[in-house]
């Protein structure tokens, strides 16, 4: 599903990714973990074309980094749910709208749009608040206004960066829970975290960075 | 298409900013509207100026009828000529003793009339052509039976050289005036795109393709351009009445504005068309 | 003092919305100070009808000497007259001759000179009133001498209806390019606030005090209006050089306008004024 | 130092904090935990007057928050360091600037300023990202700058909302210490998180929320 071979990336003057090679199959939940500034949100932007390698290549589903048109990169991103670090909510539209954007950038209709945006929000336990607006949430439920977001689309590839930073133990577990739900229908995840307690039990996949390079590569 | 909800959403959502920028560009659209329409008619009423030289043509004393009915033809023919009017002698007295008003007793010692008939030739006002004037006023000189002829010929250089004036004025400060009110849209849109980097950030990382992204834009573009201009128009067209109503008689160069009417109905449309490339050139190229 | 510096700095770091901001205001400026030319060239134009205006004077034709000057005397008493110009018979048969021009043969019959020694009287172009022209009219009638008077009443009327309506044209377009422009200032300045909401937000966070805030908005609206200033007065130089030099002895309309230089030259200043005041608007009162 | 009384606080349709009551003295380390939407973030909200109460009295400091005259809450603002949930970061200013920010804003010369922001960057461990903007940055680096920047002006209070949801155990452990060297100095300081594990062996102050009722306060 999507592969790094010798994935190098440079930030003016810093090494963010350093010959990192890696395949993770379809349907794999893998986690990516490591300190502050170790590189797991660069290697996740690579993944979804927010940045491009300096060297190496990179094949998501099938397609080669290298050789993808500018104007196929949305059909792409269609397929990739998205948790983002810094959240990216939209904070003049209320909850509900910012969850629907996903689908309405499809094309999805307004109907079924309604009905897939609650079941989202149930989900993250937020129905109550399906009318406010990011600057009316609290920190932790703005992340989870994230995640219904990345998963209301049904990706086929699910990333989410940080997910469960601002989030309390009950709730994290829930989350944790939804995610291998998701994962159990076939959706491949990549969750990046520096919480080693969400994977120390799981026996799942953990690549671990630091400094750019990639560390070890366990379990799974 | 919900691409064009969205511009339309975004309109009411940030309803300040746009009120700010429909009044802007409405603005803009008036100055220019007013500077054009004044322009305008002050080209048209240049124009009139040539139609206000006549050419006086002095006949012999003891022409024939048919004589003056074969110099009258003459003159008809030429392209630049608009009317031939026919002054006898006795009509010319009247006139003179009436153009001299008071002073139309130092013609009471005369003892004779001592005015030719004459023809006032009055010049097309459309394709003012000072050469071909020149050939008609030489060819006149020329025929027989033509005893003299008056013609303003330093004026007729005035009003060409005027005309041209006129015309150079009127293109240089309406391009100039086009090119602030394109500017005042373009920079309005420019603003409003500014502030949402963001969210067009988002979308784009949440999938969108560029005429999803682009959409919206030219929606707000075209419906705050298509506001302004009828602002604009509501404007010229209250400036209009006022004029007219409350003015004694008018403000003439206001309410004498031609196709005032017509200006206010094209300023949407106006509107509609900057605001959409506008915000074309504003959003540009989409790049991922 | 830091806040000064943040204005500074700010303009900088957004200079491109910036020049766009500083092109809209010049834009502004500049259609402002043409049309304000534009009218003011008007109405000094339009001051100088009356100055055409003369009063004619017939007097006896047996008038002594004396006589002329006690009339003189009197006439030159009134405020409104600027000049007064005493012509004899034989100049006034000299002029009739030279305005009659190529009909002046119409005289050659006459046996003697039918004209009256008269004043020509040029009335002042300030403080032009009608009823003190009237009521001059009504005096000299009523003097001794006096054979009669010709005056375009009429015209008269014509006259100060004509700089009345000049008059309050000029206000009222003056008046409107005026909110124009300032409104373009302050929308440009709010639209730089919209932008900066979040910032300020985090600056009260921090412990800045409202004039914290505040400055780096007027020092940032003063130079942007100071940079449109010199941008418009930039323009109108070069329209007016322009003008001059590749126009034909001069687009007069351009060239005439008086004092372009001045204005030139206070543009700026006056950019850095409404900079300020619209700054000043645009922030408002701060709130903790 | 900090007393609230009988503090309730309703949003539009939601009571975020009813009844409160509680005192801090000068010099104490206090954690306020709580699932997320307990009102974690609304009580510091209150205490550095970016929300009024409905109901209720909060002293600061001496000052009663009802009396305080407009004018004088930035005076009182310079004295709280505050590490928002959200950053807060400004986007168009790099590291530097933006920790400068808080002591030019106190009118602090500028060669005072280099030293204190170098110092204070060297407690973070981001003296390397001094010229970098906030996007330039990872999530955790982000949050450290903000650390930063709430330390840097020597505060008589530290409020700090959810300081760590986005560090490693490493930098978490880092900025645990830091706190304690300042709260050492006497500086009273107020820890919101939603982990546990900070809290769990030091034998601090811990007031829990939840769904805006104050369920306990113990140790300290
Ligand atoms: N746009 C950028 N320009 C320059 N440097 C960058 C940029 N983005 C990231 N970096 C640097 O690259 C390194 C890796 O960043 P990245 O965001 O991948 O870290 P991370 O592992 O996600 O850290 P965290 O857990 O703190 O989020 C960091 O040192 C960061 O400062
Ligand atoms: N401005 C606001 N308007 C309306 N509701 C708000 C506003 N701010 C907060 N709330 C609501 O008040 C409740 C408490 O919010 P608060 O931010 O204090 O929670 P918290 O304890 O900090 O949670 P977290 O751990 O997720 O950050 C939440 O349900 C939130 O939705
Ligand atoms: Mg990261
Ligand atoms: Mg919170």
């Amino acid at each position: 599903m999507i592969a790094f071979s010798e994935v190098t990336k440079v930030y003016e003057n810093i090494t963010a990714l350093r010959k990192i090679t890696f395949s993770i199959g379809k349907g794999e939940f893998c986690f990516i973990t490591g300190p502050s500034g170790a590189g797991k949100s660069t290697l996740l932007k690579l993944i979804y074309l927010a940045e491009k390698p300096d060297e190496g290549r990179i094949n998501i589903a099938g397609w080669d980094s290298d050789r993808l048109k500018m104007s196929s990169i949305p059909y792409l991103r269609r397929n990739i749910g998205i948790v983002f670090q810094d959240f990216k909510l939209l904070s003049n539209r209320n909850v509900y709208d910012n969850i629907a954007i996903a689908l309405r950038i499809r094309g999805v209709p307004e109907r079924e749009i309604k009905d897939r945006v609650h079941e989202a929000l149930k989900l993250v336990n937020l129905r109550h608040k399906v009318d406010s607006y990011p600057d009316m949430l609290s920190g932790g439920e703005q992340q989870r206004v994230t995640i219904a977001r990345a998963i209301v689309g049904d990706p086929t590839v699910l990333l989410a960066d940080e997910p469960t930073g601002n989030l309390d133990v009950d709730n994290t577990a829930g989350i944790m829970r939804i995610f291998r739900e998701i994962n159990a229908k076939g959706t491949t995840i990549l969750f990046a975290t520096h919480n080693k307690e969400l994977f120390r039990h799981t026996g799942l996949r953990v690549l671990t960075l630091d400094g750019g390079n990639l560390v070890s590569d366990v379990g799974g | 298409m919900y691409s064009v909800k969205l511009g339309l959403k975004s309109l009411w959502r940030e309803r300040w900013i746009n009120i700010l920028s429909v009044l802007t560009i409405g603005v803009g659209f008036f100055v220019l509207a007013v500077v054009a329409l004044l322009l305008l008619n002050l080209e048209l009423a240049s124009r009139r100026l040539p139609e206000k030289f006549t050419i006086t043509v002095f006949l012999e004393d003891e022409i024939s009828q048919r004589g003056i009915l074969r110099i009258r033809k003459m003159i008809e023919r030429a392209t630049v000529v608009e009317k031939v009017d026919f002054i006898s002698k006795e009509e010319a007295f009247e006139d003179l003793k009436k153009s001299l008003k008071d002073s139309a007793y130092i013609l009471e010692g005369l003892d004779r009339n001592p005015l030719f008939p004459t023809f006032v030739i009055r010049l097309r006002k459309s394709a003012f052509d000072r050469e071909k004037v020149e050939q008609l006023i030489k060819e006149i000189r020329g025929m027989r039976g033509v005893e003299d002829l008056v013609y303003g010929e330093e004026f007729l250089g005035v009003v060409s050289r005027f005309r041209v004036m006129i015309r150079l004025l009127s293109i240089t400060l309406m391009g100039l005036f086009f090119v602030a009110t394109v500017f005042v849209c373009y920079s309005t849109v420019k603003i409003l795109f500014y502030r949402r980097k963001e969210e067009i950030e988002i979308f784009k990382l949440l999938g969108a393709t560029g005429g999803f992204i682009r959409l919206p834009f030219l929606v707000e573009g075209s419906i705050i351009g298509l506001l302004g201009g009828l602002f604009s128009g509501g404007l010229l067209y209250g400036l209009f009445e006022i004029s007219r109503r409350y003015v004694a008689g008018g403000v003439p160069i206001i309410t004498g504005l031609n196709p005032v009417l017509t200006v206010v109905a094209i300023l949407p449309v106006f509107g509609v068309v900057l605001g959409v490339i506008g915000s074309a050139i504003a959003v540009g190229r989409v790049k991922f």
